[in-house]
């Protein structure tokens, strides 16, 4: 049996891993809540954020990537919704889906003709790039930066949603699309810009995860599947749902770690199967027009 | 497989028995496409056996198919049916079962069991939401595959498979012929799209095409509309093993990767471009074409995925209901040609 | 009318394609070209290079010259959908394949089935010379025993206690397995835990904050292809092996380029299958490999590229020896096959009773910066096992090697 | 005889009660009209009484059976069904094809997988007769969405006739609808309430107070008066409800609450 020592230090960790797992989740979701896309391609927007910081910490830093990368994936993310997405508005969602995954193909591809099919390696700032000594554990300095940062853009990402008059568009439209152009609003406009936005968030993500889990070109198909079961866990269209469903999937992961490791990539599965059987609509999920 | 225009005035009354005469043509001309397939495949570079995996994969989309073009419910987790087939029929071989058709109707029971027990959980949903679930619930199926060593192989699979020799008395069919094996399999396919059909066109078949219409309305109706969903999920299931089955033969083994999740898109997607959401025949061709460009382009090229990948962008966005309508277009665009020369012609003619 | 012209003009350029196919020996070479594991098919693929030009340059097999066709294995099932296609509409004489141990077996099943030759050039796994084995199918790698044998004795002068961390499929568990069988015979060597790790796992934080729990002194790692490169970025990025030592049985030249030289420090002992400093051959081939590939994404000939390079060789060599490129006299011919040119200490032979590939086996330890001569030179090699210590006692081969109908 | 019977309804979206402890019973046979401001509560009422949401007090009888729990189709089966606000067709399908889902169910077989759709005589008799008796006898391989407003209504009061129900609920069926459709609609709901207990939701005034038998009348989601038409005419709190509303305008607007 683990020691009381191990157990908080593994819980914590799992915390700190669901952080990062709902970072990359949120952009998800909230695509998914705001125009009813399953983007297939935002594994391939986060592996981008991971490669951009893989070229860019040559000249600009880890931080100035982590500035730069995530805005070029996001105007990638503009360009990507102004010539394709667009088309298919009004259309059944599954053609989106297909256009996606699509991109998702042939950005894998084009990835691999820019940085090669090598793995890469971005090293962690400076700061933080080696491990901490807390006398009972021992802990990575980046994971600890990295539960900053991520927290930072999750609570950065709420505070745009919540609070300025955009993010009030934005949450009308995860209930009723139809209210966004009631509103007389731009719709194409804001689509673009939720879709810009959505993109940028997950090169932030592939930024942050970067020096983690080492950079290659299939990152992006890695890291799809966690972030679909994180929303299906949290609950589509919301976002703390997502927030809550990483942290929840973290936790378990640490936990089936400590007494079933063999059985620890089953725990998101079984966690899904769980919540999905007591809340139907995910944890925070509310009856909505996706259904 | 035609789209249906939405401009044309109201259709004149079909007698019945035309519209079944049609359906017999079309399944009629499909056959004697599919007869020649193996002929055909050849003369552009592809191996035979190629006809055999098209012609399972079309099963297995058109299965697919009664969910999403005729329930209206987008199931992203077929590949856990189908895979599921596979593995039967490897797992009974492996018990010492060799029987063929034992083994595929084994394989049409596991796909329908996995598709009803999924459909238990699943069946009150729809929309995208239905479309996460199922992949949720299918990749619980890929990790049994992965990790259930003892029975599946794990990571490897189960491999060595045969095909046995069907011995009907005056003769006798050996699997391991390319050939052969493609008429048994276009034999199976054929069968089994003609009852796919058949269920689609009974007062139940009706009953799903109201459910993608409007489900609401038909629960108004006094039906249960899970209950309905519930064996259309189960039937898909059972034809998606069924064709899981036969790919185990065709590939002489099972892996894991047939429960992958990438499956169980590449089904949706193959559907989609073959236009299957407005046809029956249409993920025929899907198939087709999925199966075809793969081979045909990375034996071309080892960056296949990027003209795979283009493939599927400029046909949802040029041709939003599959390639049948881009082949429409462009037939009409021919004839649009001609035609306009021909008016050409007249009129100089008669300016003269 | 039309249509029978056409006809016509397909049988003639089949016809046509057919008699080119007899002008030259085509190897056909299933490696992967994308996906996970795209990178090691770039390997694979500068090795059969190498080896084709050499052979070519010598006047080729038979007088005629070799070809190789390339194509992305992906996986099992497609890997078997192209190899029938290149063995009947393409005219391929031999397989070889990359690829992990999924697309390996099913090549192999294809070799039996087809009674074509195959060679895999990757995998590692103690299977396929066993349950797995076949008359048409040939393993150039050492398996999980050979790298035990070889490897073990080196990890038991580290220190007394051990914990694995064990992929949790065939090839990780094969390895533990071998592994704690050679501990067991050494005797000394006491095993704290193990930790089964789930293929594709990216994710290593709980299970390394895990192993710092359990205290031993080394700490084996038998994870493979992707998933590995992540353990290391994150082994590294949690210090761990500033309380433990980190061996690594079989480590690609690849997966340790890949997160870069400062890094590798972590490494106190690794087991390779080929390092360019162990003969003055290997060097040569160092040198040719450089001279050819000034570009490459790895500066050194990796194990993928020997292996590769070296299957084809000792293919092809022994078509040449059986006089034919039938496969019932090329796998006789290859059962008695030597080869000196192995680039390693001992030549290269093939054992008639499983199939496997006889070669060296190198263990190195990192060097010490101010010893690299290049920025590549990041490993000292601690010794080589000879591949005749090291291979499991024949009498183990259990697989039935003889042609089956 | 009290056919269906609301007891104590009520349902809250947080503090706000949208319909708020109402307690009505619909007698056998008659025609009974629900009006009320925007707002007042009249087709969240609906909704409670066919289950299209799960009220948060009270209950709901049909024939003295608690139906409340009952899943829709159970209630469609009791012989109670509704039409919608919104259209509610099979777009997609034609005219023919709509009605048949519709009668199949008592009449054909669905449950018979391998049965041909149009093998069933007494299925197409009856399609034939609810074709005459909706008046789209001329339409019937036209498809649903390609057909006027009006005549999109007549097909759902056809494909909710089909299921041969004793109550049908209307919700604002004349909405949308033309002077000369409203006419006609008006007279066919009077056809349809002499073989069937209609209740009715609606906004027409000079409709409803010339069809109805009996008028209910909801404001803040609360029954504020029950009687004859002649009485709610000279109903004061009526009439307050309505303040600045004259009776008849044809007010056309939609409720804030819904569904």
């Amino acid at each position: 049996m683990p020691g009381f020592v191990e157990i908080v230090s593994q819980l914590t960790n799992g915390v700190i891993y669901g952080l990062i797992l709902a970072l990359v989740a949120v952009g998800f979701s909230l695509v998914l809540g705001v125009m009813g896309i399953i983007n297939f391609a935002h594994g391939l927007l986060f592996a981008l954020g991971a490669y951009l910081a893989y070229s860019l910490q040559f000249h600009v830093g880890y931080f100035g990537a982590l500035v730069i990368a995530p805005l070029i994936v996001g105007m990638i993310g503009i360009l990507m919704e102004f010539v394709f997405i667009r088309r298919l508005y009004g259309r059944d969602p599954l053609f989106v889906l297909v256009l996606t995954f699509g991109v998702a193909m042939a950005g894998e591809e084009i990835i691999q003709l820019i940085w090669g099919k090598l793995a890469r390696s971005v090293d962690a700032p400076a700061f933080a790039d080696s491990f901490i000594d807390f006398g009972f554990i021992i802990y990575s300095e980046y994971r600890l930066f990295m539960a900053a940062a991520a927290a930072l853009i999750i609570g950065a990402t709420w505070y745009l949603l919540a609070k300025s008059p955009l993010g009030s568009i934005i949450r009308a439209g995860t209930h009723d699309p139809e209210m966004v152009s009631i509103l007389g609003m731009n719709l194409p406009l804001i689509r673009t810009g939720v879709f810009g936005f959505t993109a940028l968030l997950g090169g932030a993500a592939g930024v942050v995860a970067a020096p983690l889990w080492s950079v290659r070109p299939t990152m992006g198909l890695d890291a799809l599947l966690p972030a679909f079961l994180i929303v299906v866990i949290g609950g589509m269209g919301s976002f703390w749902g997502s927030v809550l469903g990483g942290l929840l999937v973290g936790v378990a992961n640490a936990i089936s770690v400590m007494f079933f490791p063999r059985f620890a990539d089953l725990t998101m599965y079984v966690l899904a199967a769980v919540v999905l059987l007591y809340w139907p609509r995910g944890l925070l999920g509310k009856k909505s027009v996706l259904e | 497989m035609t789209q249906v225009d939405t401009n044309t005035p109201p259709a004149p009354a079909r007698p019945m028995a035309r519209r079944q005469g049609a359906m017999a043509a079309k399944f009629a001309a499909l056959l004697a496409v599919l007869l020649v397939l193996p002929f055909i495949v050849p003369l552009i570079g592809m191996n035979v056996g190629i006809a055999s995996e098209i012609v399972i994969y079309s099963l297995f989309a058109i299965a697919f198919n009664i969910l999403l073009g005729f329930t209206g419910l987008p199931s992203f987790g077929h590949a856990a049916f189908f895979g599921t087939g596979a593995y039967m029929v490897a797992i009974l071989q492996y018990q010492g079962i060799e029987n063929t058709a034992v083994a595929l109707l084994t394989a049409a029971l596991g796909g329908g069991i996995a598709a009803g027990l999924v459909g238990v959980l699943v069946c009150k949903k729809r929309g995208i939401y239905f479309g996460l679930l199922t992949l949720a619930f299918g990749q619980m199926f890929f990790i049994v595959a992965l990790r259930w060593d003892e029975v599946t192989g794990g990571e490897t699979g189960l491999t060595g498979l045969t095909r046995s020799t069907i011995d009907l008395g005056f003769a006798a069919f050996d699997l391991n012929d390319q050939m052969t094996f493609y008429y048994f399999v276009l034999l199976v396919f054929f069968l089994s799209i003609l009852v796919i059909w058949r269920i689609l066109s009974s007062p139940f078949g009706a009953v799903l095409r109201g459910i993608k219409e409007n489900e609401l309305r038909v629960q108004y109706l006094g039906y249960p509309a899970y209950l309905y969903k519930w064996a259309a999920i189960t039937i898909s299931g059972a034809f998606s093993g069924l064709a899981g089955g036969l790919f185990a033969y065709y590939q002489y083994a099972t892996y894991p990767e047939f429960v992958f999740w990438v499956q169980s898109g590449n089904v949706v997607v193959a559907t989609l471009i073959g236009g299957g959401l407005n046809s029956f025949f249409g993920p025929i061709l899907g198939a087709a074409i999925f199966v075809g460009a793969e081979d045909l382009i990375s034996s071309y090229t080892e960056h296949w995925m990027l003209f795979f990948g283009l493939l599927f962008i400029s046909v949802v966005i040029f041709f939003p209901n599959g390639i049948p309508q881009a082949v429409m277009r462009l037939t009409s665009w021919i004839r649009g040609r001609t035609g306009a020369q021909d008016a050409d012609k007249a009129s100089e003619e008669t300016g003269k | 009318m039309k249509f029978t012209k056409l006809a016509a003009i397909a049988l003639i350029s089949l016809g046509a394609t057919a008699t080119y196919a007899q002008d030259s020996v085509k190897i056909g070479a299933l490696i992967p070209l994308s996906g996970n594991y795209g990178f090691l098919g770039v390997s694979e693929r500068y090795g059969i290079d190498m080896a084709l030009e050499e052979i070519n340059a010598g006047g080729g097999v038979l007088g005629r010259q070799v070809e190789v066709q390339y194509e992305d294995s992906g996986t099992a099932a497609q890997a078997t959908r192209k190899a029938t296609r290149m063995l009947q509409n393409d005219g391929v004489d031999f397989f070889v394949n990359g690829g992990g141990s999924s697309v390996s077996t099913a090549m192999a099943e294809f070799a039996a089935r087809n009674k074509v030759i195959d060679l895999a050039l990757d995998p590692n796994s103690e299977e396929l010379v066993r349950g797995k084995a076949n008359r048409y199918f040939f393993l150039v790698p050492p398996p999980s025993s050979m790298i035990a044998n070889a490897f073990v004795p080196e990890v038991a002068k580290l220190g007394d206690s051990v914990f694995f961390l064990t992929h949790d499929y065939s090839y990780g568990i094969a390895q533990t397995t071998e592994q704690r069988r050679v501990l067991e015979e050494i005797g000394d060597v006491e095993e704290v835990g193990e930790i089964r790790i789930p293929l594709g796992t990216r994710d290593f934080s709980s299970q390394i904050i895990a192993v710092r729990n359990a205290k031993p002194d080394v700490l084996i790692v038998n994870v493979a292809g992707i998933d590995s490169t992540a353990l290391l970025e994150q082994i590294w990025e949690f210090g761990l092996y500033n309380d433990m030592q980190v061996a690594i049985p079989l480590l690609d030249f690849e997966d340790s380029w890949a997160i870069g030289a400062d890094k590798n420090e972590m490494i106190a002992l690794a087991g390779v299958e080929w390092h360019y400093n162990i003969s003055d051959k290997a060097q040569a081939f160092k040198d040719r490999y450089q001279e050819k590939y000034p570009n490459a994404d790895f500066p050194v000939p990796t194990t993928n590229s020997v292996n590769a390079y070296l299957g084809v060789r000792i293919l092809l060599q022994a078509a040449e020896a059986a006089g034919s490129l039938e496969s019932e006299a090329v796998v006789k011919q290859l059962e008695t096959m030597t080869l000196e040119e192995s680039l390693k200490m001992n030549p290269l032979t093939v054992r008639a009773a499983d199939h496997q590939i006889v070669q060296d086996f190198v263990i190195v330890k990192v060097k010490p910066e101010a010893e690299r001569e290049a920025d590549y030179d990041l490993y000292e090699v601690v010794t080589v096992a000879a591949g005749a210590d090291i291979v499991s006692p024949e009498a183990e081969a259990t697989a039935d090697m003889s042609a089956f109908d | 005889m009290n056919i269906l019977e609301a007891k104590n309804l009520g349902v809250y979206f947080g503090s706000f009660k949208a319909v708020d402890d109402v307690s009505v019973a619909f007698e056998k046979g008659r025609l009974t009209s629900i009006i009320g401001p925007n707002g007042a509560g009249k087709t969240t009422f609906f909704n409670l009484l066919t289950g299209f949401h799960p009220p948060t007090s009270g209950s709901v009888l049909f024939k003295g059976q608690d139906i409340t729990q009952l899943p829709i189709h159970a209630k469609v089966e009791l012989g109670l069904t509704r039409t919608f606000q919104v259209l509610n067709v099979f777009d997609q399908l034609t005219v023919k094809e709509n009605l048949r889902i519709a009668v199949q169910r008592l009449r054909g077989h669905p449950w018979r997988l391998l049965a041909h759709e149009d093998g069933f005589s007494s299925v197409e008799e009856e399609v034939d007769r609810l074709l005459v008796a909706v008046h789209l006898q001329d339409f019937r391989h036209t498809r649903a969405d390609e057909m006027s407003h009006g005549h999109r209504r007549h097909l759902e009061i056809g494909l909710s006739l089909g299921v041969d129900p004793e109550v049908l609920l209307l919700d604002e069926p004349m909405s949308g609808l033309g002077m000369y459709e409203t006419g006609q609609m008006s007279d066919f709901i009077q056809e349809l309430a002499q073989r069937l207990t209609v209740v009715l939701v609606e906004h027409h005034m000079s409709v409803v107070m010339k069809i109805s038998q009996r008028i209910l009348v909801l404001q803040n989601g609360r029954l504020i008066a029950d009687g004859v038409p002649a009485d709610i005419q000279q109903n004061a709190a009526v009439r307050e409800a309505y303040l600045g509303k004259s009776y008849g305008a044809g007010d056309n607007s939609k409720e804030t609450v819904n569904a």
